[in-house]
């Protein structure tokens, strides 16, 4: 077995747009476009891009929550996109999802104590009632919840402790790898650093491993071994964290990180404004999709795609014009 | 996708729509309804003359062709003879027409702009004494059934009171007014309620979105932000309501028909239903229908004027 | 109302049924064939002011000659009748009435395609007119010019039948509307339309009919010289004023549709209306011991009471073989109380029936005095005893079906709460008209509420409701087929006006009574409102065409407006 | 110092709920200064938005109020001014911004005219056609690319950050002396929050007002505020100018906040160790705690904070730098950042 | 870890002594609070009581019985008069109230039945099952209301179970439609998806996940259906298509209009006056549970 616990191989996903006459399809949104990415065990990667670049549409396809239309999802050594239901539902024992809106993703007409014990009642798992018990006691306890709140109602617990539940529905099957969609996003940042820190002692105590999604760079720098840049359904740049923060070689993750506003008062570095908006995902414009943003655009950024660029062994990029440090 | 497509595609949408309602009034009148041919026949028939009738209204043809026939009058609008009154159901129709739209149109105008101006007004004042009165009389109005309205109405302020005609019908305007008025009076008041009621609600939702208070963060006043910000917002709602009414329009008013002798087509329609005159009532199911559609796409036509967001690039 | 011209009589009247047109052939329908009667008219008339009904000559220039077999009737025609003027004729100008239209218009009663509903009436009784109706059904245009042995022009203005077997009732048939005269030019030109476009030889012409609530004739410029009758009975001497005047006497008469009662009778109080029906509900108002109550005396409103060749009766199916019990029947018979019905429904003014054959026809015995009309529950609770039936046990629920309207449901109530009181279990079922004539003609009830109005004074008209051959979908629709009733029955049709063919209908009406073949309710009475400015105005059931005869004293009602 | 053009005193804001009244806004005080920033922060909740639109006059009525307290619009007062006059002063002297870009256009109609609104109501002299003009010259001064197309768009045919753009051109169209920004870029991406701060920057110091920036990112408010307030509970727990907060915060929780967000340091190699966090959750405000609101989460909290000496109230640490605690940190003790 | 599990304690202090309490439990208690839905409820719940008594027999069995005169007006000896055979206007009323409730119920039934079953399965899986359920709906809603009923009568004769079942057939689509749309926005909420993540099959999302969180839809939706069928009742017996052998508001409003003119409105007022309550009251409950029930404006 390799080292890698989830191999993803030029995943692509196209919505189809439908409309004009008799709905035929009118155009496609590549929101994800030809991605491969490897996951070890044990490790985090983050990935960070601007709303709409289709950080949930990989999230999600992942666990097949959303049918890819091609590539190749390599969980545990088993090629997953061509698994059936019930091998499917075997696999989704070892993955598991956790959204941003806590909230949303709770079912706001079930107790905790359902809404936790229903992943053993799909599973089959602690089937015997004390056993059971026990276990949802010790899933509450793994995330810092008090034993009464299985008798609660989402609707009862702050944003944070529903962030928890959540995570604990996630553990309930035993998961080693936990996608995590922007599962900080809307909480207080006091609140923010709770859940961080959960999950990070979950990942020791547990050995899990994470796909951490957020927007917000300073988190996912801070939790993750390697972050991930999306731009426009396309992976950008891939790094050791550190390394992409001190030594980003796109454009892009460049300006996203001077862009990042920094709690201090100190002086900074000239911060790097971006001309314009995000292109529409339903025609990206040719060539790099960066390029009419891009301050180091040439001519032909605006003509092919650029190709994987391997920049040293965990860094790679895709860019024409990488800046130099 | 351009305007015009989006209609057309609306439009063809008709047709499965017209298929499905003609599949319908086969299977409940070909197919599973009682033999007409008794009814028709008076209290002297002979097997041999209802052997006769059967033929004459084709229901010895197969199935499959009655179901065309349905079909092709739901586009050619030949409904055949009325088996009752033995008259062209078209011309019936079009001679109904007149008279039930001469209560429906004024009906239609007045109770929308009474209950649109209510409901503005109430809105403006809501949460205020005004507001909750007129909510509670307009539950309370709806309460009723209309056929008491009707029955109290006609009993007393056309005969107690005189004020009004007390039945009665005369073609051409401006000869109808008098025998109108009464049922459209009525009927503002049977559908005054559950109106300012709907707009009410449309509106109220609406005054609560955010870009009403950006309009107040501009200083816009509060009459103006009614009328101009929300009332052009709660259109769309309230435009659907009230073109989905105007098929109806053309159905007549069932009971008020009846009862105050309009010769129009709810009339013929309750007496269709009185007499089992399938023809005629499959005939005004079809218009109905197609009204009722043809409305649908209107309206969807007219969210696009009415709502930037649904014009299509 | 509008104002109307001062000098012009206008006659307001209301129709309460929706008039389905102008085509004879169709007039089965009581409303409908009332409007009929103002344009067209038939060969024989009943006299306005006779009672009981005598038959004149209308368009005949007297009664016919009837040869001794009873079998050949010859007709004189009325010369110089002209149709009303209309588009169909050269020039527009009505042409003069022959004997062949009459062939005409009683071929195109034969006629199948036309689905006539008044048929019946002359179905088997015309030699040869039913082999030429099978004979041109299968054709696909019907050949009018083949002759009919039965059916002859003999020159222009003689007219010749000949019946299949004496059936002397034949000439009320020639008093229906189903035999008016119509023009083979006009229904030429309007083809399916002629239903909306009468034209006929009456006294009130209507140029085009269009479905609404209003209807309104003129006078029929035309109009031959028809005079208000100088004879009548002791009863209705009063109504001589305007003996010997020219008909008709209103210029226009507009008839007012009102399906619901309550508008009309509203109406009729303002004034707007010249005379009207007093529906059962505001009888109270109206009526009190036969008077007219005092507001309505204070406007100078006329009460008529006139009975109706009526019955109601309560029928069995005999398809089901638990009526053949006849102590079933008769049990029920006796424990239904008849006065009390009469007082809800009709105010006590209806007459209770003894027999199926009402008051004032030959065949009616006044003294008879049905022995197992109740209520009597004791002998009522024996009789169900001895159909085996004590207290009702044993016995099924019985399905009692009723036209679905408010009264008819509220008679039905009544009836299960009589029946419950011997034990028997009744379950209701209303369905409107049309689907409870579908259960009768289909045979599939088991007990019905009806009442069966005469097509002509005749007891016949009656008694067939029980002859077998007459079962459902025909008039019979209890299926009574009693050979013994059927043999004698036949007999008695074939007979001319006797006091031996009354004598069996004597004998024949108080079988049907003894037997309980049906429950017979009660024989109604015709309240009728009469404003005071109303001249002329006589009830009766088979006069549709009286509308000619009425009058209005214009003077007095403006006198009277006042009181309005 | 430059001139004061807004203050707050002592306002309380209060809410009618089912569960009884609470004091959304409970004595809060701040002073706008011409051509400064205001940074106002707090957790969800805290009151921030409340006081924004109670300086408005936005507050929804019922259910709330403003119960007590002055807001004063260079010295005039703007709590019970007649509903007519306050119109007079929205939109144009005081300007508001708004979290939700997506929302707060009204969607039927033409940017351009929304645009238009505001300056008919408060420039009624402009013709239709110098009013179009400004639109478009306020729409370019945003940084609205080929603004003459735009002013006939829709707000569905913009991005976020275009909406929140347009929000700001409709705000500044009359160049009020105050403007509030309540959450303006929370909604939107780095990238684009970090064009709009730059913009509003640019726009502050060409036109000169006094901003409230409301903010719950830290970033932010570092970034682009002259002053801050941090509020708790419906409460200003510290206020200072934005050196002195950062680097020296006095409040325990000011010193919570700054510390839960993860820095940002490319020197730490590896995996950082654990975030500092405040522990526990904000008190509903329908039964907060006698005494200090801050008291359950507090890690200095001592028996004066219980209730016994009633609530804490604003204390100056030092000159301008104020705190309700009543076991401040010591001056140095809260450097965090 | 340690002390980390010590402040939990302390998270979760506000609900401690208070009882743990349900959306349902919420919005019972919200309605509760309300005094005019309060009493809306009690007069639905009294209407109720009424029905089942009737239905028992307790009460107003004995409504056919002759108590009076014919027409008797209202008197202290006649509350409500009496009918024309003397029977007690009152306990014809009373009677007819087991006749509404029943018609509200059955008929709210099936449509709730149908509608929901459509709706759901329509919003669920999508694609053709989707196509045709909009397509039926849209055909069915096509079709005037009342052409429906009658149809539906013609089909199946008279009698009460007519009533019942060709009005619940013609007020399912209101439903169906606003169940598709729910369903498909719940099918789609991260809470599904989170089943969907642990593996739950259909049945499971469906009726575990989506229906109970439109229940609220449901539950407005069949006091709307409710009411309006017990207006419906009197247009069905004005067209002769109503209840048969038991009174019902329907027919006494019905037999008023030959009533009225001779000056016998008690009838007519009596039924009006018993629906007019019950309608009103579930006008205003239906307001409060919209209210009440709604889940946006709860828990966040
Ligand atoms: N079901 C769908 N049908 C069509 N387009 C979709 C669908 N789901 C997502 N998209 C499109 O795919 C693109 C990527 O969406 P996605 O939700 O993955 O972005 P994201 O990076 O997660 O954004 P955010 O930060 O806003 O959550 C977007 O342009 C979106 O509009
Ligand atoms: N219309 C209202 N009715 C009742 N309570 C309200 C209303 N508006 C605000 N509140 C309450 O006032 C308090 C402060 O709300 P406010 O919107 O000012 O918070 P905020 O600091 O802006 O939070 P956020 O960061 O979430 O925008 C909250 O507890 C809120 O529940
Ligand atoms: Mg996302
Ligand atoms: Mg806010």
């Amino acid at each position: 077995m390799s080292e890698y616990l989830l191999e993803v191989k030029n995943l692509t996903k196209v919505f189809p747009i439908k409309g004009g006459l008799l709905g035929r399809e009118v155009g496609a949104v590549r929101a994800v476009n030809d991605i491969s990415f490897k996951i070890k065990k044990g490790e985090t990667l983050g990935l960070v891009g601007e709303s709409g670049c289709g950080k949930t549409t990989l999230g999600r396809s992942i666990l097949r929550l959303i049918e890819p239309t091609s590539g190749e999802i390599i969980f545990d050594g088993k090629n997953i996109e061509k698994a059936s239901p019930a091998e499917m539902r075997a696999i989704r024992r070892k993955m598991q999802i956790i959204f941003q809106d806590p909230y949303a993703s709770l079912n706001p007409r079930m107790t905790i104590g359902d809404i936790l014990a229903e992943p053993m009642d799909i599973h089959e798992l602690h089937t015997d009632k004390a056993a059971r018990k026990a276990r949802l006691l010790q899933l509450l306890a793994q995330v810092q919840l008090p034993a009464d709140a299985l008798n609660k109602y989402p609707h009862e617990f702050s944003g944070g402790q529903r962030q928890r539940i959540c995570i604990a529905r996630a553990l309930a099957v035993e998961p080693e790898f936990i996608v995590c969609d922007e599962p900080v996003s809307a909480l207080d940042v006091s609140v923010q650093a709770q859940v961080v820190n959960l999950l990070m002692d979950l990942q020791k105590e547990l050995g899990l491993t994470y796909l951490f999604i957020a927007h917000d760079l300073k988190v996912v720098e801070y939790i993750s071994n390697r972050v991930a840049v999306m731009y426009l359904g396309n992976m950008v740049e891939v790094a050791e964290s550190s390394e992409l923060y001190g030594d980003a070689k796109h454009p892009y993750t460049k300006a996203l990180f001077s862009a990042i506003p920094h709690p201090s008062t100190d002086k900074r570095p000239d911060r790097i404004i971006l001309e314009g908006d995000i292109p529409s995902p339903m025609n990206p414009p040719q060539g790099c999709h960066f390029n009419p943003r891009c301050w180091n655009a040439t001519d032909v950024c605006r003509q092919t795609f650029p190709s994987v660029t391997q920049h040293s062994g965990t860094h790679m990029y895709r860019c024409y014009n990488p800046i130099s440090k | 996708m351009n305007l015009y497509s989006y209609i057309l595609r609306r439009l063809l949408y008709v047709v499965p729509v017209l298929l499905g309602v003609c599949l319908i009034i086969f299977v409940i009148f070909n197919v599973v309804a009682p033999d007409p041919a008794f009814i028709l026949l008076g209290k002297h028939a002979t097997h041999e003359q209802i052997a006769q009738l059967h033929h004459e209204l084709g229901m010895d043809r197969p199935f499959w062709e009655q179901y065309l026939s349905i079909v092709r009058s739901a586009f050619t609008f030949d409904f055949g003879y009325s088996w009752s009154s033995k008259q062209q159901i078209w011309e019936m129709i079009k001679a109904g027409a007149g008279p039930s739209l001469s209560i429906t149109i004024p009906l239609f105008i007045i109770v929308n702009i009474v209950s649109i101006s209510t409901a503005l007004l109430v809105s403006f004042y809501r949460g205020k004494m005004l507001d909750k009165t007129v909510l509670i009389l307009s539950i309370a109005m709806m309460s009723i059934p209309s056929l008491a309205y009707i029955l109290f109405g006609q009993w007393y302020f056309a005969y107690t009171l005189g004020w009004f005609e007390i039945s009665g019908y005369e073609a051409g305007f401006p000869n109808f007014i008098p025998y109108t008025i009464l049922p459209v009076l009525l009927y503002i008041a049977i559908s005054w309620g559950p109106d300012t009621r709907f707009y009410r609600s449309v509106i109220l939702d609406e005054v609560y979105q955010d870009y009403v208070r950006t309009a107040r963060a501009k200083g816009v006043g509060e009459l103006s932000i009614m009328f101009k910000h929300v009332l052009k917002n709660a259109m769309i709602p309230i435009l659907t309501y009230v073109i989905i009414q105007i098929p109806f329009l053309i159905l007549g008013l069932l009971l008020a028909e009846a009862f105050f002798s309009i010769p129009g087509l709810g009339g013929i329609t309750i007496k269709a239903i009185n007499t089992s005159d399938f023809p005629v009532i499959k005939a005004m199911t079809i218009l109905s229908a197609v009204g009722f559609i043809i409305f649908g796409v209107i309206t969807d036509v007219l969210y696009t004027v009415v709502d930037p967001r649904m014009r299509l690039k | 109302a509008k104002k109307q011209d001062a000098s012009e009589r206008v006659l307001n009247i209301v129709s309460p049924a929706e008039i389905k047109g102008y085509d004879p052939i169709m007039s089965d329908d009581l409303y409908s064939g009332r409007e009929i009667a103002k344009i067209y008219e038939g060969l024989l008339a009943y006299h306005y002011l006779k009672m009981p009904y005598e038959l004149i000559p209308n368009l005949a220039e007297a009664m016919p000659e009837v040869s001794k077999d009873g079998i050949t009737y010859t007709f004189k025609i009325r010369k110089g009748v002209l149709f009303q003027d209309d588009a169909a004729f050269p020039n527009g100008k009505g042409r003069e009435v022959e004997a062949s239209d009459f062939v005409y218009s009683i071929k195109r009663l034969a006629d199948s395609k036309n689905q006539a509903s008044g048929w019946w009436i002359l179905d088997g009784k015309l030699k040869g007119l039913n082999e030429w109706r099978d004979k041109n059904a299968n054709l696909p245009v019907t050949n009018y010019d083949e002759e009919v042995e039965g059916l002859k022009a003999l020159d222009k203005y003689t007219l010749q039948f000949k019946l299949a077997k004496p059936f002397p009732q034949f000439l009320y048939s020639l008093a229906m509307g189903f035999t008016s005269v119509v023009s083979k030019e006009v229904v030429a030109k309007y083809g399916k339309e002629f239903i909306n476009h009468p034209v006929g030889t009456g006294p009130y012409v209507l140029p085009k009919f269009d479905q609404g609530k209003r209807i309104v004739y003129t006078k029929n410029p035309t109009f031959r010289e028809k005079l208000y009758p100088s004879d009548a009975s002791p009863e209705y001497q009063n109504l001589l004023g305007d003996a010997g005047k020219k008909l008709p006497l209103v210029d226009k008469v507009i008839v007012h549709v009102m399906v619901e009662s309550q508008p009309a009778w509203l109406k009729f109080n303002k004034g707007e209306i010249d005379y009207f029906g007093v529906p059962k509900d505001n009888f109270a108002t109206a009526v009190k011991d036969n008077k007219i109550s005092g507001e309505l005396a204070d406007k100078g409103i006329v009460l008529t009471i006139s009975p109706q060749l009526d019955v109601t009766y309560t029928s069995f199916n005999y398809d089901n073989k638990l009526f053949h019990n006849t102590n079933l029947r008769r049990a029920m018979y006796l424990a239904y109380d008849e006065a009390k019905a009469n007082e809800l429904f009709y105010n006590n003014t209806a007459f209770p029936a003894q027999s199926i054959v009402p008051p004032g026809i030959a065949g009616n015995d006044p003294a008879y005095k049905n022995q197992w009309k109740g209520p009597n529950i004791e002998l009522a609770k024996k009789t169900l005893a001895a159909a085996g039936y004590p207290e009702g046990k044993g016995l099924p629920e019985i399905v009692y079906d009723i036209p679905d309207s408010t009264t008819s449901r509220q008679m039905g109530e009544y009836f299960q709460k009589q029946m419950e009181q011997i034990g028997i279990k009744i379950k209701i079922s209303a369905s409107p008209w049309p689907e409870f004539q579908a259960k009768l003609k289909k045979r599939s009830g088991q007990m019905f509420g009806i009442a069966w109005g005469a097509d002509y004074p005749d007891a016949e008209n009656f008694l067939q409701l029980f002859y077998g051959p007459n079962s459902a979908p025909g008039a019979n629709s209890s299926n009574y087929n009693d050979p013994k009733f059927n043999k004698e029955f036949e007999q008695a049709v074939m007979m001319q006006d006797s006091p031996a063919r009354t004598a069996l209908y004597v004998k024949l009406n108080k079988y049907i009574a003894e037997e309980a073949v049906s429950l017979f309710g009660v024989h109604r009475q015709a309240y009728t409102l009469q404003q005071s400015w109303l001249r002329n105005y006589r009830a009766s059931d088979l006069h549709h065409d009286n509308v000619q005869y009425l009058n209005l004293d214009t003077a007095k009602k403006e006198e009277m407006a006042k009181k309005f | 110092m430059t001139e004061k053009v807004l203050e707050v005193k002592d306002l309380v804001v209060e809410f009618k709920t089912d569960r009884g009244t609470i004091k959304a806004v409970n004595g809060v005080n701040f002073d706008v200064f011409k051509g400064k920033t205001v940074g106002i922060v707090g957790e969800s909740g805290s009151g921030k938005s409340v006081s924004a639109l109670a300086i408005m006059g936005l507050i929804p009525n019922p259910p709330g109020r403003v119960a007590s307290g002055q807001i004063l619009f260079k010295g005039k007062s703007l709590v019970n001014m007649d509903a007519s006059e306050m119109r007079k002063i929205r939109g144009n002297k005081i300007a508001m911004i708004f979290q939700e870009p997506m929302t707060s256009l009204n969607p039927v109609f033409t940017i351009g005219n929304q645009i238009e609104e505001v300056i008919e109501l408060h420039q009624p002299q402009l013709s239709k056609k110098e009013r179009e003009a400004k639109a478009v010259d306020m729409l370019r001064l945003v940084g609205i690319p080929s603004p003459e197309k735009r002013v006939k768009e829709y707000p569905h045919q913009l991005s976020g950050g275009m909406r929140q753009r347009v929000m700001i051109a409709i705000a500044l169209s009359c160049e009020p002396d105050v403007l509030i920004a309540d959450e303006p870029t929370t909604a939107l991406d780095v990238t684009i929050q970090a064009q709009i701060l730059e913009l509003m920057k640019k726009l502050q110091k060409e036109l000169g007002m006094g901003i409230i920036l409301i903010t719950h990112d830290l970033g932010v408010v570092a970034e682009t505020c002259d002053t801050v307030a941090v509020m708790y509970c419906g409460q200003i727990v510290e206020t200072a100018d934005v050196k002195t907060l950062f680097n020296h915060p006095r409040h325990p929780y000011t010193r919570g906040l700054m510390n839960s967000i993860p820095s940002f340091d490319s020197t730490k190699s590896q995996r950082k160790e654990r975030l500092q966090t405040i522990e526990g959750m904000v008190p509903s405000l329908f039964d907060l705690p006698a005494g200090c609101n801050f008291q359950d989460r507090c890690s200095s909290v001592t028996e004066h904070c219980r209730g016994s000496q009633g609530e804490p109230t604003l204390r100056d640490m030092e000159a301008g730098h104020l705190a309700a605690c009543f076991n401040p940190l010591k001056q140095f003790e809260g450097k965090g950042l | 870890m340690t002390t980390d599990t010590k402040t939990i304690a302390l998270e979760v202090p506000a609900t401690k002594n208070k009882a743990s309490k349900s959306l349902w439990q919420h919005a019972f208690s919200t309605i509760v609070k309300d005094k005019l839905a309060l009493v809306s409820l009690i007069i639905v719940g009294f209407y109720f009581l009424i029905a089942l008594l009737t239905f028992l027999g307790v009460i107003a069995s004995n409504w056919g019985v002759e108590v009076g005169p014919s027409y008797a007006p209202p008197s202290a000896e006649y509350i409500f008069g009496t009918d024309i055979f003397g029977r007690s206007v009152f306990l014809k009323m009373v009677k007819g109230a087991e006749t509404a409730v029943a018609i509200g119920l059955a008929t709210s039934f099936i449509a709730l039945f149908i509608g929901t079953t459509l709706g759901a399965l329509a919003g669920y899986f999508g694609g053709i099952v989707d196509e045709i359920i909009v397509w039926f709906y849209t055909t069915f809603s096509s079709i005037p209301f009342i052409m429906l009923l009658v149809a539906i009568a013609f089909i199946m004769g008279k009698g009460t179970s007519t009533v019942f079942i060709s009005l619940g057939v013609t007020s399912w689509v209101g439903l169906c439609r606003i169940v598709r749309g729910e369903v498909m926005k719940h099918k789609d909420r991260e809470y599904s998806q989170a089943a969907n993540a642990l593996g739950a099959g259909h049945t499971r999302k469906i009726f575990k996940h989506i229906l109970p969180n439109i229940t609220h839809v449901l539950i407005i939706n069949f006091s709307l259906t409710f009411e309006a069928a017990i207006k419906s009742e009197v247009i069905l017996s004005y067209l002769g298509l109503g209840v048969q052998g038991r009174p019902s508001w329907g027919t006494m409003i019905d037999d008023s209009k030959l009533e009225l003119a001779r000056g016998v409105w008690w009838q007519l007022g009596a039924a009006t006056l018993a629906m007019f309550f019950i309608v009103l009251a579930f006008n205003i409950l239906g307001d409060a549970l919209r209210d009440a029930l709604d889940p946006k404006l709860k828990g966040k």
